[in-house]
């Protein structure tokens, strides 16, 4: 997607660094996720990461740019749906007999499957806070400048 | 552990500064300051998950905190204490210290926490979830139910603020149904 | 039966019922409608099982009690989960109609489930953080209620809750780290053998000042009631009489009863604490009441003043005292939110809160005005009511104790309790009909249907005391508090 | 020995300056600093109750057997309590926007029209 530098945002120079740290930054948020239970880190560090990722995107490229690219109702739609799989994660432990109970084999200790439902439950409070802070950021950035144009 | 005292009397002097700063912005950027200080001290104390988490937390709260204080006008920079809320917070500072100095007595010391659960925490964490960092363990296995809770926590400041930054809260009597 | 599995659906439904009304709910009316009555309706039928069936808890997870977290439906928890899912439900179906004033229905619905959840999750849970933390999701959840409106009032008066409520959580997070520091546990349970094997300390006591000062603030006790009368007038009127009717109660009075009575134990300085401060709410709550004339900020002002008669109860120790705190808190609930939905009906009628204005109502709007009627003699403790009883109990219990002063300071504040809703009757209902409100009609059915049904319970509410009913609900909670520091639940000894 | 609770105090000292600006502060952002300032300081003293004189980190790798490691369960309590924090600031800073809409000042004095 061809982004002119006068669309709004910050500077050319500040562009061009965010077109090349964006992707990084948010590959390193799915690396602190997915190796939420050997290293430190996890699924809020993880999901906080991704979402200032995607915040990096906005400042840099301007909100109404961002506006378009992402509908606000998707990002609080893909929070709800982080939430439900948390919770059908803790409701699936009724399979094994109680609230929350782990339903996946444990694996070996150290290798990247092992820790029963903890990567899972890593994922989906990743997905619940990287969107849900995102949401904050659009509702209180982009929302309120524009509602300011309006009066 | 003489790095942990500067960096607790830096964070302490610069949450006064961050306070009594006349610029509102740079008051918000002390506060981001003492937040980075209070990462490091939690990398000090052995706590790298919590120094991660707070590290970046912190930058979202230094970001919407900025955002605040974008559309004020300046005149609301400075603005004097509130006399009897001054009084108070002095109260409340001394009996803070007064505190401080008679009830921490009877804590075990620093250095040596009473570890009555935590000891079996580390001990069968790997046997129970497979899991090698104890923290995870806990905060998705052992006490799961605290987390469900804590990201429900955060789903409510989510639809929280949805609400209060509705443009019309109260329908006008034009309004359709 | 309530068996020990499905415990935790008490919180699990209305969470599943929040987060899928935040996902499908947000364009059509419809869906929230349905999803929030559904699911509120499924949670008191749950709750009128848990209090038929046995004592039970269920270790999260699996893993026993200090690892994990226990969650502990004994008798205080199913009488309180019964108070909670009954206003909720009659306040969710006077909603239903009411909340076509304002728009976000979705959000409303979410949050309404949200902060039941939360009341819930602290009701059931034997776990002191975790019992923070879902203090904290019902106490985010009634700061957007408040600011629901989004009118100048209602920011000004949520900011201000907000940042109490958020100062009250820092004290109890504080006095948590406290106990864990010197106890080494978080289970309430365990937490309370080890105070015994440990002895109290300076820090035990400062713990508990901490922790009294934070839920004091969520129960508007006195020192710390600024916020209640500024956030519960703005607060639209369904969500007020939530706050004023189950909120304070579920958050402040039954952790301040469990913290006092099952942790650290009763102490005769405690009793005397809580009676102090029980008898000053009473008094500031009924005398700063009495000036007001705005109804939903006289109504809030009640609440402080009620709030005190519970602490009063509770506070005496004996297990007469507990009786009548525990029914006067049953009671609070029933007719303080059905007084605040009658505020909120009279002033979508007549458009204004302010009792001068208002004027010979009953002739247009019978329904209410009957209501309101029986509400205000049960707050006041007029005879066949059911407020009589549950203040009679309490005089009785401080009689019993040989407290005559809080006997007499009780009777005194309930007959000023009487005037000023003489004066709410006499300005609303009686008198000259205003030209104004001429056209004025009665509210829609579903408000009338939760008023009518609350009305019913303040005036068949004295039956709660014949030996079967309390046999069924009263006594197990009062047995649960009068027997002091128990195991909740089973507890692994390390 | 004084080693043994100068931590806490100095925590104990930070934490009255949070409330010290809540209290005394008239600019609605400066409250809100103070909240900030205040979650610092408890989530602090709780990671403070954890250290453990030469204790590592509590993450198990395969050589670590019987290693003395620090006191992992307030690492989880402050993992929840910071979250919990940046979701009060969020919400509170959201109102004191609107507030400043409505008000046109962040000034709490002027904003205080509620009597009675």
């Amino acid at each position: 997607m061809a982004i002119h530098s006068d669309e709004g945002g910050m500077t050319l120079v500040v562009k061009t660094v965010t077109r090349l740290t964006v992707g990084l930054i948010f590959l390193y948020g799915v690396y602190i996720v997915l190796n939420g239970h050997l290293s430190p880190g996890g699924g809020f560090a993880g999901g906080v990461i991704i979402a200032l990722s995607f915040m990096n995107l906005v400042l840099a490229f301007g909100g109404k740019k961002a506006v378009e690219i992402v509908k606000k109702n998707a990002v609080t739609a893909m929070e709800s749906i982080g939430a439900i799989l948390f919770l059908g994660i803790a409701l699936l432990g009724f399979t094994e007999g109680g609230f929350f109970r782990s339903f996946l084999s444990q694996g070996e200790t150290f290798k990247l499957i092992s820790g029963g439902t903890i990567p899972l439950s890593n994922i989906a409070i990743c997905i619940k806070v990287g969107a849900g802070l995102f949401g904050i950021f659009l509702t209180l950035m982009v929302l309120m400048g524009s509602e300011r144009k309006e009066k | 552990m003489i790095e942990l005292y500067i960096l607790l009397a830096l964070m302490i002097v610069g949450a006064l500064a961050a306070v009594e700063m006349k610029n509102l912005l740079s008051a918000v950027i002390a506060v981001g300051v003492v937040g980075l200080g209070l990462s490091i001290v939690f990398l000090l104390l052995k706590a790298p998950d919590i120094a991660l988490t707070q590290l970046v937390v912190e930058i979202v709260a230094v970001i919407i905190l900025i955002r605040a204080t974008l559309n004020m006008k300046n005149a609301d920079d400075w603005l004097g204490p509130r006399p009897l809320g001054a009084v108070m917070g002095a109260v409340f500072m001394a009996l803070t210290v007064w505190m401080g100095i008679v009830v921490f007595r009877s804590l075990p010391s620093f250095g040596n926490p009473l570890m009555l659960v935590s000891q079996r925490y580390l001990e069968n964490s790997a046997a129970d979830t497979g899991a090698a960092n104890v923290v995870a363990a806990i905060i998705l296995d052992y006490r799961a139910y605290d987390t469900l809770g804590e990201a429900t926590v955060l789903f409510t400041a989510v639809v929280g603020v949805l609400t209060v930054m509705r443009r019309k809260g109260v329908k006008s009597h034009g309004d359709p149904q | 039966m309530m068996t020990a599995a499905n415990i935790p659906l008490l919180v699990a439904v209305p969470l599943a019922g929040a987060f899928l009304c935040a996902l499908l709910a947000r364009k059509s009316h419809p869906i929230a409608d349905t999803l929030g009555t559904l699911t509120v309706a499924v949670v008191l039928a749950l709750s009128i099982v848990a209090v038929f069936s046995p004592a039970a808890s269920h270790a999260v997870g699996g893993w026993p009690a200090p690892m994990g977290i226990l969650l502990v439906m004994d008798g205080l928890a199913a009488f309180m989960l019964v108070t909670v899912s009954v206003v909720a439900f009659l306040v969710m179906i006077y909603a239903l109609s009411y909340m076509n004033a304002y728009t976000g229905r979705w959000q409303f619905h979410t949050l309404f489930l949200l902060m039941l959840a939360g009341m819930n999750g602290v009701v059931i849970t034997g776990d002191l953080f975790n019992l923070f933390v879902f203090l904290e999701v019902a106490s985010i959840a009634s700061y957007a209620l408040v600011a629901f409106g989004t009118g100048k009032h209602e920011l000004e008066a949520a900011f201000k809750y907000a940042i109490m409520g958020s100062l009250g959580s820092l004290l109890l997070l504080l006095g948590i780290a406290f106990l864990y520091g010197y106890t080494g546990t978080l289970n309430m349970a365990h937490m309370a053998r080890m105070l015994g094997e440990l002895g109290q300390a300076p820090i035990t006591v400062t713990a508990l000042v901490l922790l009294l000062s934070g839920f004091a603030l969520k129960a508007a006790i006195v020192p710390f009631h600024s916020w209640l009368p500024d956030a519960h007038p703005s607060a639209p009127a369904p969500i007020s009489a939530m706050l004023s009717g189950v909120l304070i109660k579920s958050l402040g009075v039954y952790t301040i009863a469990r913290l006092v009575f099952n942790v650290f134990g009763i102490t005769p300085e405690l009793s005397n604490l809580l009676l102090v401060l029980g008898a000053i709410s009473m008094g500031v709550g009924v005398i700063l009441a009495l000036r007001q004339w705005d109804m939903k900020r006289l109504l809030a002002y009640h609440s402080v003043s009620q709030v005190g008669y519970i602490i009063l109860g509770l506070g005496l120790g004996t297990p007469l005292g507990i009786l009548g705190g525990l029914f006067h808190l049953f009671n609070h609930s029933i007719f303080k939110s059905l007084l605040f939905l009658n505020s909120g009906a009279l002033e979508q009628a007549t458009g204004t809160r302010n009792l001068k204005e208002m004027g010979g109502l009953s002739k247009r709007m019978p329904t209410t005005s009957w209501t309101t009627l029986s509400a205000s003699m049960s707050i006041s403790g007029v005879p066949p009511f059911s407020g009589f009883w549950s203040k009679l109990i309490i005089v009785m219990a401080c009689v019993e104790q040989g407290q005559w002063f809080y006997a007499s300071w009780a009777i005194l504040v309930s007959i000023l309790t009487l005037a000023s809703f003489l004066k709410v009757t006499k300005f609303a209902f009686l008198g000259r009909l205003r030209k104004r409100f001429e056209h004025v009609r009665e509210v829609p059915v579903a408000m009338r249907f939760g008023m009518a049904v609350l009305a019913l319970l303040c005036i068949l509410g004295g039956l709660m005391l014949v030996p079967a009913a309390k046999e069924m609900l009263l006594d197990p909670a009062v047995r649960v508090l009068d027997h002091g520091v128990i195991t909740l639940g089973e507890v692994v000894n390390l | 020995m004084i080693h043994a609770w100068l931590p806490y105090v100095l925590c104990a000292l930070l934490f009255s300056v949070g409330v010290y600006a809540v209290l005394s502060k008239k600019n609605l952002i400066k409250i809100i600093m103070g909240i900030i300032i205040a979650e610092y300081a408890v989530n602090l003293f709780l990671i403070l109750l954890c250290w453990r004189k030469d204790g590592e980190a509590p993450i198990l790798h395969p050589g670590a057997v019987g290693q003395v490691m620090v006191d992992p369960l307030p690492q989880a309590l402050v993992l929840t309590s910071i979250v919990i924090g940046l979701a009060t600031t969020a919400f509170l800073v959201a109102i004191a926007m609107r507030l400043h809409d409505r008000y046109g000042t962040y000034d709490i004095t002027r904003i205080r029209e509620l009597r009675g």
